[in-house]
């Protein structure tokens, strides 16, 4: 599109993996509706995961992964100086996503039961933000493709982008879903930063929080209103724990 | 069954082969189309302005549009999204709109990269507008605040075009520093060529400002009013029209005859989606302009 | 008005008939809450059976079949440096059977809202005038307040309304097309039987209600309460959900936002319903919100429904069907705000 | 001639996680030969514990983001062994849909994806999409009707939703149902067309005998849950998963390795092959005959012929299971759930090879204990004995440093590792 007269820049993204599962970035070859459209609007310079090439210089860096050990942190300073954006992407990225739960063990313990006389490094799990400045944070577990296309979008024409500010429970109702709470469940999606398209729960399944909180939560009122319904502190604060996205609550 | 459902085709319908003319409420029923627009030249104001002038392509569509001072116009970028903008320019300006936009987020980031030439939607004109037939054979005063001087140029044209129904025409400007001034190669026009008395102040000057400092009520300490004859038309931040309302106010001039323009968040323009809502009342539609009793009456419009 | 009675059996007839040639949505059961009653929604039924039209309520209106929650508004077709806007509106028919008077209600509020005042809406008026509805009576749903507001009886806005004598139905028609479809089926002239066995039921159903509340004094006591505790106190509860304008048959604000495909070549505006509680609703450019507080955003919903709406149409908005007080997860709820308020007014 | 190569990968590409190849050969004889596993730690097993049965099929789907169905679906069926309930018939059916949809979405995300830039002379599938676009547009056909498949019954193609303990929490509309069978049958053409792109790829010659283990079925491919088998003739029971994979740490990986009857073993789609091949689809035994796998094949390259099969295989299966779930009305797809103390092993064949979960459980629903024995955990140590071999086998005259590592990647690609997962 070569619309109001502008040409879209071509950047060049690179994309990276840390600690985490990598389906973040298996999004990306997601959406197979627009795959080709996607590759052809963007350079993709440097994706070790799909592509051998490795061609120096990029604009924009996707990180995916949370930080849990001492050479990832060199290398994400080096990605840092390198790119002129930098993007968490996901919830590992964003807020150190599942991997963060290893933080409330005691690690040496946690080694020995796993590796018994091997040991391996392992740092306390941090977000990306924590341990370099972030440009842009694209939360999710995994991110939703479609959001994703539509930050490219805004990054190739330079305007900035708004993340949706209401909560989980807005696209539920207009999905027609049956809200989780009155199956008896606990559900995230009234604290929860919309625009997943909630699909956990129209899957039967409530929402874990992994957009982390929307605008204004109110998070007393959430808990008093999960108490009331019968789910035990624990049941709560663990979930607000789970991806970390809730941190100071859980 | 067949005929019993027989489907609807409102695009069919008698009004919706009408030409388009959002003047006439509730006879449009063709709301969302837009008149296609061409920028016919972008002039750079400030740092964070610019203005723009659009032409309306279709001739017949062109002709027939016409807008009062004080109105707006939905402006769409085609896939980025659609912003209401005051219209800038002489309602007997047949040629071009002149539309002074800010930079301020997805849809005026983008149009200030577009060039001469770029095609762009509008929509309207909507809303209400100041009362400039009412105000003939009084004073008046125009007083803007920032960019408040956008939506004041048009009824600053209407009253130069028809200087002799008005009696003395006071514009007071003002902005944060010298170099945030808009317009101000209009300045000199209107005050030798059309007889306006025009005053401008900033907040923080700079070392080549020689003009007066300070807040825009201050210009208001040396007028001369006559508050049986004198009409205002108040345009800027809220905070601003609420001093200078307070002001005049004080000076005597009644709260029927001072004009404010609000700003709401609007995504129709149409009183549909309900942003603009300020208590029982549609910004887009009994508004945006209001004279000041109606704000002071209106809950949290300010 | 022209009424009718119709046999069951050929009640089902004219639905399959119906059926036949157009989608159809009824009240449909769609599980159970963790209290054992069952939830039902209206949803596109593919047989009669399906529907079951002695629900009680159902969790979302029925609104969403004339103003869905996501529509495209145009379209638009990129090339070189210029675009081509694109409008379509629906026109495919479509009926729904079983919507309770409360519901019709809405729709002739909507009606006044989107099709007849400023600027009506041709993407509501397609959907409303292409949309045969089969309305019917039923007893009061726990904690409705219908009636308080007028809204328990419908005698305008359908096209047929039923109801329930037992074997028959006692059908009222209101509109040609109500009438044209009952040709052809044994619909038979109403006898004096049949009004007295229809004012019998109409009459239990009256004696059902046991929700009331007074709405007469809402706009002026909106007004005078602007600045109650009792804001702070429900507002504070408030989850900014939005959920209750989703439910509400007759919430219609909105936002708009644009997108362009991948491929640059076309792009669409949409239309999404949104909700005077969500926070960033009276945002404005610059960042300055009109209504950071859930306080004064849950308020504006009761101004909207009982003193906006009001002044505009002589009507309050709300139809009182209390979806919004059964969604709400934090139990804020009309009856519950209105009756705080009218006791704050009078201490 | 002495022949001298050298090896050295670091961060290997196209492949999901962090491994490295280093070989060494100084005169024609292999020195060094290995592939180590550098991938970061994560400690799943310790997370679970104290997690709610409720939870750890979430928690444990995030273990790797390719194949998070078949980590979901062990964790479920682990926990459900634990508790010793039998969930309802549509939701076996509407598991084995998901697990399909993904098999058919990771092995056309391999095939297309990493493997093929490697036969087609290109460094990633990136500037296929203008040398080869028709071939890309058909793996993104076949890879997105596997996704949608997920989508419809899982509720999400990456960490799934709907699969959950007891059952399947959500059955999908019959309309969705059917829609997905008829995409299915309008995709057969382009399995045939890949296949005609893979006939013609140069599968490197290379054999090493090894041991295979898998899931044994009885009157299905299997997939989820059965008996254990390897090629060398063991048989064990789920629950007795341990003493097929014999986990232990080594110093130089992150992931650990396993043995059995041999130094390592593989498992994966040609270890499925091997040992099941006779439960194929007619057409995907047909397809095999066509590209020259026969059982036991002991060419690791051939995984990628395996793929294809089991792509052919798991879409007819597909489109059948499609039929019959549409066809079965509104049915239970979730059992009741009382959770009680116990243990549970989850087996399930996912793309890489089979998966285990045991969890252990207090009184409460919560874990006590949990292992999760990966595919390519697995695989890792078969990886790292067939680098000699194959270095051996290639370090003749003609070979270069490029040649060989391009064979050494080429290799380890084969197995489709799925290191982050292996070290979770
Ligand atoms: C009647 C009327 C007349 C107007 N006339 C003019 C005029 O003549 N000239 C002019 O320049 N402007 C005028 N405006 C203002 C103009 O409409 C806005 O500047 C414009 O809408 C901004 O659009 P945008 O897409 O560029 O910004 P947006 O991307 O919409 O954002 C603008 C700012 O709003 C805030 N914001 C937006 N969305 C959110 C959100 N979801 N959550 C939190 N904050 C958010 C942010 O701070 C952002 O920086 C007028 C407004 C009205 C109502
Ligand atoms: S519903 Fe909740 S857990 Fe699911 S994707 Fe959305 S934010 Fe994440
Ligand atoms: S009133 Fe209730 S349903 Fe409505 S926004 Fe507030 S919490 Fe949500
Ligand atoms: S405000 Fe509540 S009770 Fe009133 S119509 Fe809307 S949902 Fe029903």
């Amino acid at each position: 599109m070569k619309y109001l007269g502008i040409e879209p820049k071509r950047l060049r993204f690179a994309v990276f993996e840390f600690t985490g599962c990598e389906g973040c970035e298996l999004q990306l070859a997601n959406k197979e509706e627009t795959l080709l459209a996607f590759l052809g609007a963007v350079d993709v310079v440097e994706f070790r995961e799909v592509s051998s090439a490795r061609n120096g210089a990029y604009d924009v860096a996707l990180v995916d992964g949370a930080i849990s050990r001492t050479d990832e942190v060199e290398r994400l300073r080096e990605i840092r100086a390198r790119a002129k954006v930098l993007v968490a992407l996901g919830s590992c990225a964003c807020f150190g996503g599942v991997n963060r739960m290893k933080n409330a063990c005691d690690l040496d313990q946690a080694n020995r039961e796993v590796y018994g006389d091997h040991p391996k490094e392992t740092l306390p799990t941090r977000a990306i933000h924590e341990v370099v400045p972030v440009d842009l944070k694209i939360p999710g577990c995994p991110v939703s493709k479609a959001e994703v296309e539509r930050i490219v979008q805004h990054l190739l024409f330079e305007v900035p982008y708004q993340f949706p500010v209401y909560p989980v429970c807005l696209e539920c109702k207009q999905h027609f879903t049956v809200c989780l709470f009155d199956k008896g469940q606990l559900c995230l999606g009234p604290i929860t930063r919309g625009g997943c398209d909630a699909p956990c729960p129209a899957g039967g399944l409530g929402c874990w929080g992994c957009r982390g909180k929307a605008a204004d939560a109110n998070i007393d009122e959430f808990r008093s209103i999960a108490r009331e319904r019968a789910h035990g502190e624990r049941e709560i604060a663990e979930r607000l724990g789970f991806f970390g996205g809730f941190e100071e609550h859980s | 069954m067949k005929q019993l459902f027989y489907p609807f085709d409102i695009s069919l319908e008698s009004e919706m082969k009408e030409p388009l003319d959002f003047n006439r409420r509730s006879r449009t029923k063709d709301v969302d189309r837009v008149f296609r627009a061409e920028i016919t030249n972008v002039i750079r104001l400030t740092e964070m302005e610019k203005l723009f002038q659009v032409r309306i392509m279709d001739d017949a569509e062109r002709q027939r549009f016409t807008f009062l001072p004080g109105q707006f116009l939905m402006l769409e970028l085609p896939g980025y999204g659609e912003i209401p903008i005051s219209i800038s320019s002489a309602p007997t300006n047949k040629g071009f709109l002149e539309l002074c936009i800010r930079r301020a987020g997805t849809v005026t980031g983008a149009l200030h990269k577009a060039r001469r030439g770029a095609r762009v939607g509008l929509r309207g004109p909507f809303g209400t507008h100041f009362p400039m037939e009412k105000m003939k054979g009084n004073n008046v005063l125009l007083i803007a605040g920032g960019l408040g001087l956008a939506p004041l140029r048009a009824p600053i044209f209407h009253v130069i075009q028809n200087r002799s129904d008005y009696r003395n025409v006071h514009i007071f400007y003002g902005t944060g520093s010298p170099e945030q001034l808009l317009f101000d190669y209009q300045y000199d026009e209107w005050r030798r060529i059309d007889d306006i008395e025009m005053e401008v102040i900033v907040e923080r000057p700079d070392p080549n400002w020689k003009g007066p400092v300070g807040l825009i009520t201050k210009l208001l300490d040396h007028v001369e009013i006559n508050p049986r004859e004198t009409y205002a038309i108040v345009c800027g931040p809220p905070i601003m029209f609420k001093f200078v309302c307070a002001r005049l106010s004080d000076l005597g001039v009644p709260m029927q005859r001072m004009f404010v323009s609000l700003e709401r968040r609007m995504h129709c323009g149409m009183g549909k989606c309900c942003r603009c809502n300020v208590g029982s009342t549609f910004t887009c539609m009994d508004g945006p302009v209001f004279d000041y009793w109606s704000v002071m009456n209106l809950k949290e419009a300010i | 008005m022209l009424f009718r009675t119709l046999a069951k059996p050929d009640f089902k007839a004219l639905v399959e008939r119906i059926l036949a040639s157009t989608e159809v949505i009824g009240p449909k059961r769609v599980g159970t809450d963790r209290h054992g009653r069952p939830i039902h929604h209206y949803l596109p039924v593919e047989s009669f059976d399906e529907i079951d039209l002695d629900y009680e309520t159902t969790e979302f209106s029925a609104k969403t079949y004339f103003l869905p929650y996501k529509e495209n508004l145009c379209s638009y077709r990129f090339q070189d440096d210029d675009w081509r806007q694109e409008i379509r509106y629906r026109i495919q028919p479509r009926a729904i059977i079983g919507l309770h008077a409360c519901d019709i209600h809405a729709l002739i509020k909507l009606d006044k809202a989107l099709a007849r005042d400023f600027f009506p809406s041709p993407y509501y008026i397609s959907r409303r005038k292409n949309t045969f509805v089969v309305g019917i009576d039923h007893d009061p749903c726990e904690g409705g307040f219908c009636r308080s507001l007028g809204t328990d009886t419908a005698t305008h806005g359908f096209d047929l309304f039923l109801t329930d004598l037992g074997e028959r139905y006692f059908v009222a028609i209101g509109s040609d097309r109500g009438f044209r479809a009952l040709s052809g089926l044994p619909a038979a002239e109403i006898t004096e039987q049949d009004t007295e066995d229809y004012l019998r039921v109409r009459k239990r159903i009256a004696a059902g209600f046991k929700t009331e509340i007074n709405v007469q004094n809402l706009p002026n006591l909106l007004d005078i309460e602007f600045e109650s505790p009792v804001w702070e106190k429900w507002g504070g509860k408030c989850l900014s959900c939005g959920s209750c304008a989703m439910v509400c048959p007759t919430c219609y604000c909105y936002g708009v936002s644009e997108r362009v495909s991948m491929d640059f070549a076309s792009g669409a505006k949409t239309k999404q319903l949104y909700s005077c509680n969500l926070i960033d609703f009276a945002v404005v450019a610059g960042g300055h919100n009109f209504r950071p507080n859930r306080q004064t955003r849950l308020k504006y919903r009761y101004y909207h429904q009982h003193r906006g709406f009001m002044e505009a149409y002589d009507e309050p908005k709300c139809v009182g069907c209390n979806r919004c007080g059964r969604t709400c997860l934090a139990g804020i709820n009309p009856v519950e705000v209105i009756r705080d308020l009218q006791a704050e007014d009078e201490t | 001639m002495k022949i001298d190569l050298n090896v050295d990968v670091h961060h290997l590409t196209r492949v999901e996680g962090h491994g490295n190849i280093h070989v060494r050969v100084r005169a024609g004889k292999v020195e060094e030969a290995r592939w180590d596993v550098v991938e970061t730690p994560r400690f799943f097993e310790v997370m679970l514990k104290g997690k709610h049965y409720t939870t750890a099929g979430i928690l444990s789907a995030r273990i790797c983001g390719i194949c998070s169905i078949g980590h979901c679906l062990a964790s479920v069926r682990a926990t459900e062994s634990a508790f010793g309930l039998e969930v309802p018939e549509a939701a076996k059916k509407l598991r084995l849909l998901a697990k399909h949809g993904e098999t058919l979405q990771s092995h056309v995300l391999h095939l297309f994806f990493l493997a093929a830039p490697d036969f087609l002379g290109a460094p990633s599938v990136l500037p296929l999409v203008e040398k080869a676009p028709e071939a890309v547009k058909l793996a993104v056909r076949l890879k997105g009707a596997g996704n949608r498949l997920c989508d419809a019954v899982a509720g999400r193609t990456t960490h799934p939703v709907s699969l959950q303990v007891g059952g399947v929490a959500v059955l999908p509309p019959r309309a969705r149902l059917l829609a997905l069978r008829d995409e299915l049958e309008r995709t057969l053409p382009d399995l045939a067309a890949a296949a005609d792109l893979i006939a013609g790829f140069d599968v490197p010659r290379f054999e090493r005998e090894t041991e295979f283990v898998s899931l044994r079925g009885e009157s299905e491919y299997p997939f989820i849950g059965g008996r254990l088998v390897s090629s060398d003739g063991v048989a064990r029971a789920e629950h007795e998963y341990r003493e097929m994979t014999n986990e232990y740490a080594v110093a130089s990986s992150t992931s650990k390795w396993c043995r059995l009857s041999r130094a390592s073993f593989a498992v994966g789609p040609l270890a499925r092959f091997n040992n099941n091949h006779r439960l194929l689809h007619a057409e995907a035994k047909k397809l095999a005959a066509r590209l020259g796998l026969e059982p036991v094949c002991h060419n690791p390259f051939m995984a990628n012929v395996a793929r294809l099969v089991e792509c052919v295989h798991v879409t007819h299966d597909a489109i059948r299971l499609l039929e019959e779930t549409a066809a079965m009305g509104e049915v239970k797809t979730m059992a009741d759930v009382a959770p009680r103390a116990g243990e549970g092993v989850g087996a399930v064949e996912v793309p890489r090879g089979i998966l285990y979960h045991h969890y252990a459980y207090d009184g409460d629903g919560r874990i006590a204990r949990a292992n999760c024995v990966i595919p390519t955990t697995q695989n890792n140590a078969n990886i790292h004995h067939d680098l000699p071999v194959l270095a051996e086998r290639f370090a003749v005259d003609g070979m270069t440093d490029e040649k060989l590592e391009l064979l050494c990647s080429m290799l380890v690609r084969s197995y489709d590792p799925c290191i982050s997962c292996s070290v979770h």
